[in-house]
């Protein structure tokens, strides 16, 4: 008998996640532990949850973790990688935690080209918090704060974070992927191990943003939350690289 | 004994925490402190530690977090608007059981407040100025030894008490010059196997481990929140025992006991000595530790006490502790400045006189 | 072509249903007859011998409950 | 002696700190007790700038000086603000430079030092005018000996401004009293 596909060893296995169903959070934490265990470097690794609904990673990802106060994640990873310069790092944030109360957290890790990467789960909506209004949310998307749904005049327009990050000049990798279909998680993961090997080899700051489900605030029946990502965040929020170093290329 | 050499406050505070083991420090300018980030840019490297210049007081303190969280030795520092941002993050190393150095160099407020000396941010310091059940471990020197003495075992008491050590310092301390006496360099936890060995609960990758090791900053339910604090709260006991420092003056024959720490402990003796000069017995209690507060000092008072005055630069924030302190068993008053302005040893002359005139 | 074995971890499901959207040969569904420790209706394989152990399932599953073989 | 309490004042970029600097430094070559605690604003320069020197052969409980032994006022708002401070039978130092105004005591020792007329003529620079000052209120206060200040003067211009030495030293002996 051949082994096609095992859950990673670097979850957690007798926890249950926290996430409802549907929710992308578990694949996008599945990817990040999967190219961390090929690497064999589990071990080694030192990660920062958000606060959010993944303020919970610590109990599920098997690696030496820390939660971090909403936003700050990047500012905790860079006193981690001061502490620890040979480990890997990385940062597990939503889009309220990184675009809003986090934003510049995330702007100076990038403008000093923190070694360390940062992934960055876009799904438009605060979570945790129940459905609220985040910068990332679109145009005509309804909120608990937005109960008429965003419009410009009142909110202005949603922020594309990677198209910012990419400004950075000491961001040297920031890629947008999706988690709505097979073949965009299995692209997702080639960007995750990129990240990891801009890391290695201390090219500077990489950065990958994630677009995922959010099926209970959206108010969309599990299965069908793909197919609302899909028509719904990728026309607004383009995937691909911005930013890609010949080195990892 | 080592060389004495003349210092300036913010620089000597430096020195005293890299000799007591800290090697990682991140700052973000603002007077009247800014002598610290600069002296910590300057030779923080030159020890094999680390200097960061965060985006502001929040990602300071936050990176203290991270390096305090994977065992480094932190030194975090401050001005009283600064102070107010960090208190996220004090909070935040509480729940997280870290260690952290913060010297406070605290101005005139509210608000934006002024550059100049104030003792304004004294509940700030004792009474945690996050949100939650928590203390900041609390020293007031009064001098710029003093201070360089608690800033260096400062450094080790938070690593022993799990908990941020903060040395409050008014604005004059942190500018003024004075000689003082160096500490020997301790040797720092620094290194995978240091930090291991003497740290096991930090982050340094699991490494042999056979766990993993987590830390929480929002612990999963009520009962793991409280089982948290009160694993915290044997520190703070630990802390009323072991921790309360305080000096005393004359109280046996004192007609007037006075309260005071930081400098205007040192204007306040002055203004005995004028007294003293006019006839008017007085005594003074000196707290070191401001958390926990030496409340017990106040059972040393003599029989010839009138009256107990808190000598502040801040509205009364220091009488509240003074009052459960005398617990009813004297009259107290106050003579403070605020907002920046000092008084002299002759207007605490003055108005200790003014107030000896309206107690029998 | 290979023939597939899946293995469920049936106590982590979820009852999501991303499997059962994104299986190629739609031989994957919810058992409604079924109750999990968690409260939902575990998935399973409906059609064993349809399997070709292409790994859509188990790479769209967010909780780590499919794993997969070829004989 | 037994305390010296003195207290410089003037606007920023006259030297003003440095003055009250190298006194310190100067005591404590000597073993004596000193505290320096400067005054200072929110401006980087111009703006008013004063210190507080107090030097003691025992320790000083209080850094922060009521009435000063001696002053220095290098501009006239200073004189304005701090002459009534001064104790009686102290010593006034004046920038006669820039202050033509006679002091509104008559119970104070005052000292006229034609500071940056001195430094530009003499010394042909306006730079050192503090270091005329400061010689001046060493002479005449011996707060700290010529030969401690000297020294404090080479240790500051080690290095890459050792050539301003011999400028500076000569600027200290520049003053002559009346």
């Amino acid at each position: 008998m051949k082994t096609v596909f095992e859950y990673t060893k670097g979850m957690e296995e007798s926890v249950s996640t926290s996430y409802c169903p549907g929710c992308t959070h578990g694949i996008a934490h599945r990817l990040i532990m999967e190219v961390l265990e090929e690497k064999g470097v589990l071990k080694d690794t030192i990660g920062i949850a958000p606060v959010g609904c993944s303020i919970a990673a610590p109990r599920f990802m098997k690696v030496d973790m820390i939660e971090a106060f909403h936003g700050r994640a990047p500012a905790v990873a860079s006193g981690v990688r001061r502490v620890h310069p040979d480990k890997y790092i990385f940062t597990y944030q939503g889009d309220g935690d990184l675009t809003s109360i986090g934003g510049n957290e995330i702007l100076h890790a990038a403008e000093r080209g923190e070694k360390f990467s940062t992934f960055f789960i876009n799904n438009a909506i605060y979570g945790m918090t129940g459905g609220q209004m985040a910068p990332t949310t679109l145009i005509g998307q309804k909120a608990t704060t937005a109960p008429m749904g965003r419009y410009v005049e009142k909110h202005g327009m949603p922020l594309k974070m990677s198209e910012i990050i990419a400004q950075c000049e000491c961001a040297v990798f920031v890629e947008r992927v999706a988690l709505d279909t097979p073949a965009h998680v299995r692209q997702a993961k080639k960007a995750v191990q990129k990240a990891f090997e801009v890391q290695e080899k201390r090219l500077g700051f990489a950065f990958v943003e994630f677009l995922s489900t959010c099926p209970s605030n959206w108010g969309v029946p599990p299965a069908k939350a793909p197919d609302w990502l899909a028509e719904n965040m990728i026309p607004y929020y383009p995937l691909g690289n911005f930013r890609c170093p010949e080195e990892v290329k | 004994m080592a060389e004495k050499i003349l210092m300036k406050g913010n620089e000597a505070f430096c020195e005293a925490a890299m000799r007591g083991g800290a090697r990682f420090y991140f700052g973000y300018p603002i007077t009247p402190q800014s002598e610290i980030p600069e002296y910590m840019a300057a030779h923080m490297d030159e020890i094999g530690g680390c200097f960061v210049q965060a985006e502001s007081e929040l990602g300071a303190v936050n990176m203290g977090i991270g390096a305090a969280a994977a065992g480094g030795n932190v030194m975090l520092s401050s001005s009283s608007p600064g102070i107010a941002l960090m208190q996220e993050g004090m909070s935040g190393l509480c729940v997280c059981h870290l260690p952290i150095l913060l010297v406070s160099v605290s101005r005139g407020g509210p608000g934006i407040g002024d550059i100049r000396p104030s003792q304004a941010d004294y509940r700030q310091a004792t009474r945690g100025g996050g949100n939650g059940d928590y203390h900041l471990i609390t020293f007031a020197p009064t001098t710029m030894q003093e201070a360089v003495d608690l800033i260096y075992e400062g450094v080790a008491l938070a690593d022993e008490y799990r908990n941020p050590v903060c040395i409050l310092c008014d604005a004059m301390m942190g500018q003024m010059m004075e000689a003082v006496e160096l500490p020997e360099h301790k040797e720092p936890v620094m290194g995978d196997a240091a930090i291991r060995a003497y740290k096991p609960w930090a982050l340094t990758g699991q490494g042999d481990r056979a766990e993993k090791n987590r830390i929480h900053a929002m612990p999963w339910s009520p009962e793991e929140l409280q089982e948290s604090n009160l694993e915290q709260k044997v520190y703070y006991d630990k802390a009323e025992k072991n921790l309360v420092r305080y000096e005393t003056r004359d109280l046996e024959d004192a007609e007037v006991v006075f309260v005071s720490y930081g400098t205007p402990a040192r204007i306040t003796t002055e203004a005995m000595e004028m007294l003293k000069a006019e006839g008017i017995n007085t005594g003074m209690i000196r707290p070191i530790s401001v958390w926990p507060y030496p409340y017990a000092a106040f059972d040393e008072i003599g029989p010839k006490t009138k009256v107990i005055i808190s000598v502040e630069l801040s509205l009364g924030q220091m009488m509240e502790d003074v009052k459960l302190g005398a617990n009813g068993r004297w009259p107290v008053k106050l003579i403070s400045r605020t907002g920046g302005v000092l008084f002299s040893s002759q207007d605490i002359v003055d108005e200790t006189k003014e107030i000896l005139k309206g107690v029998k | 072509m290979a023939k597939g074995i899946l293995k469920f971890n049936s106590d982590k499901c979820k009852g999501c249903g991303l499997c059962v959207k994104f299986c190629p040969k739609h031989i994957l569904g919810l058992d409604t007859e079924e109750v999990n420790a968690l409260g939902y209706h575990p998935v399973g394989l409906l059609e064993p011998d349809s399997c070709v152990g292409c790994a859509t399932c188990a790479i769209m599953c967010p909780d780590g409950v499919i794993s997969v073989y070829t004989e | 002696m037994a305390t010296t309490k003195l207290l410089i004042a003037g606007s920023g970029g006259q030297g003003v700190m440095v003055m009250g600097q190298m006194i310190a430094k100067a005591a404590i070559l000597e073993g004596k007790k000193v505290t320096y605690l400067p005054s200072y604003g929110p401006e980087m320069r111009g703006g008013t700038a004063n210190c507080s020197v107090i030097v003691s052969d025992n320790e000083i409980s209080c850094p922060v000086i009521n009435a000063p032994t001696d002053i220095v006022v290098m501009n006239l708002a200073s004189m304005r603000k701090f002459e009534g401070k001064l104790s009686a039978g102290g010593r006034m130092f004046v920038n006669q430079s820039l202050i033509t105004q006679d002091s509104s005591r008559d119970d104070i020792e005052v000292h006229k030092v034609d500071a940056v007329e001195i430094a530009k003529k003499q010394l042909g620079n306006e730079k050192t005018s503090n270091m005329v000052m400061l010689g001046a209120i060493v002479r005449m206060t011996k707060v700290v000996k010529m030969e401690s200040i000297q020294k404090v003067v080479e240790k500051t211009f080690a290095g890459k401004k050792a050539a301003m030495i011999p400028l500076n030293l000569e600027a200290l002996e520049a003053w002559q009293a009346d």
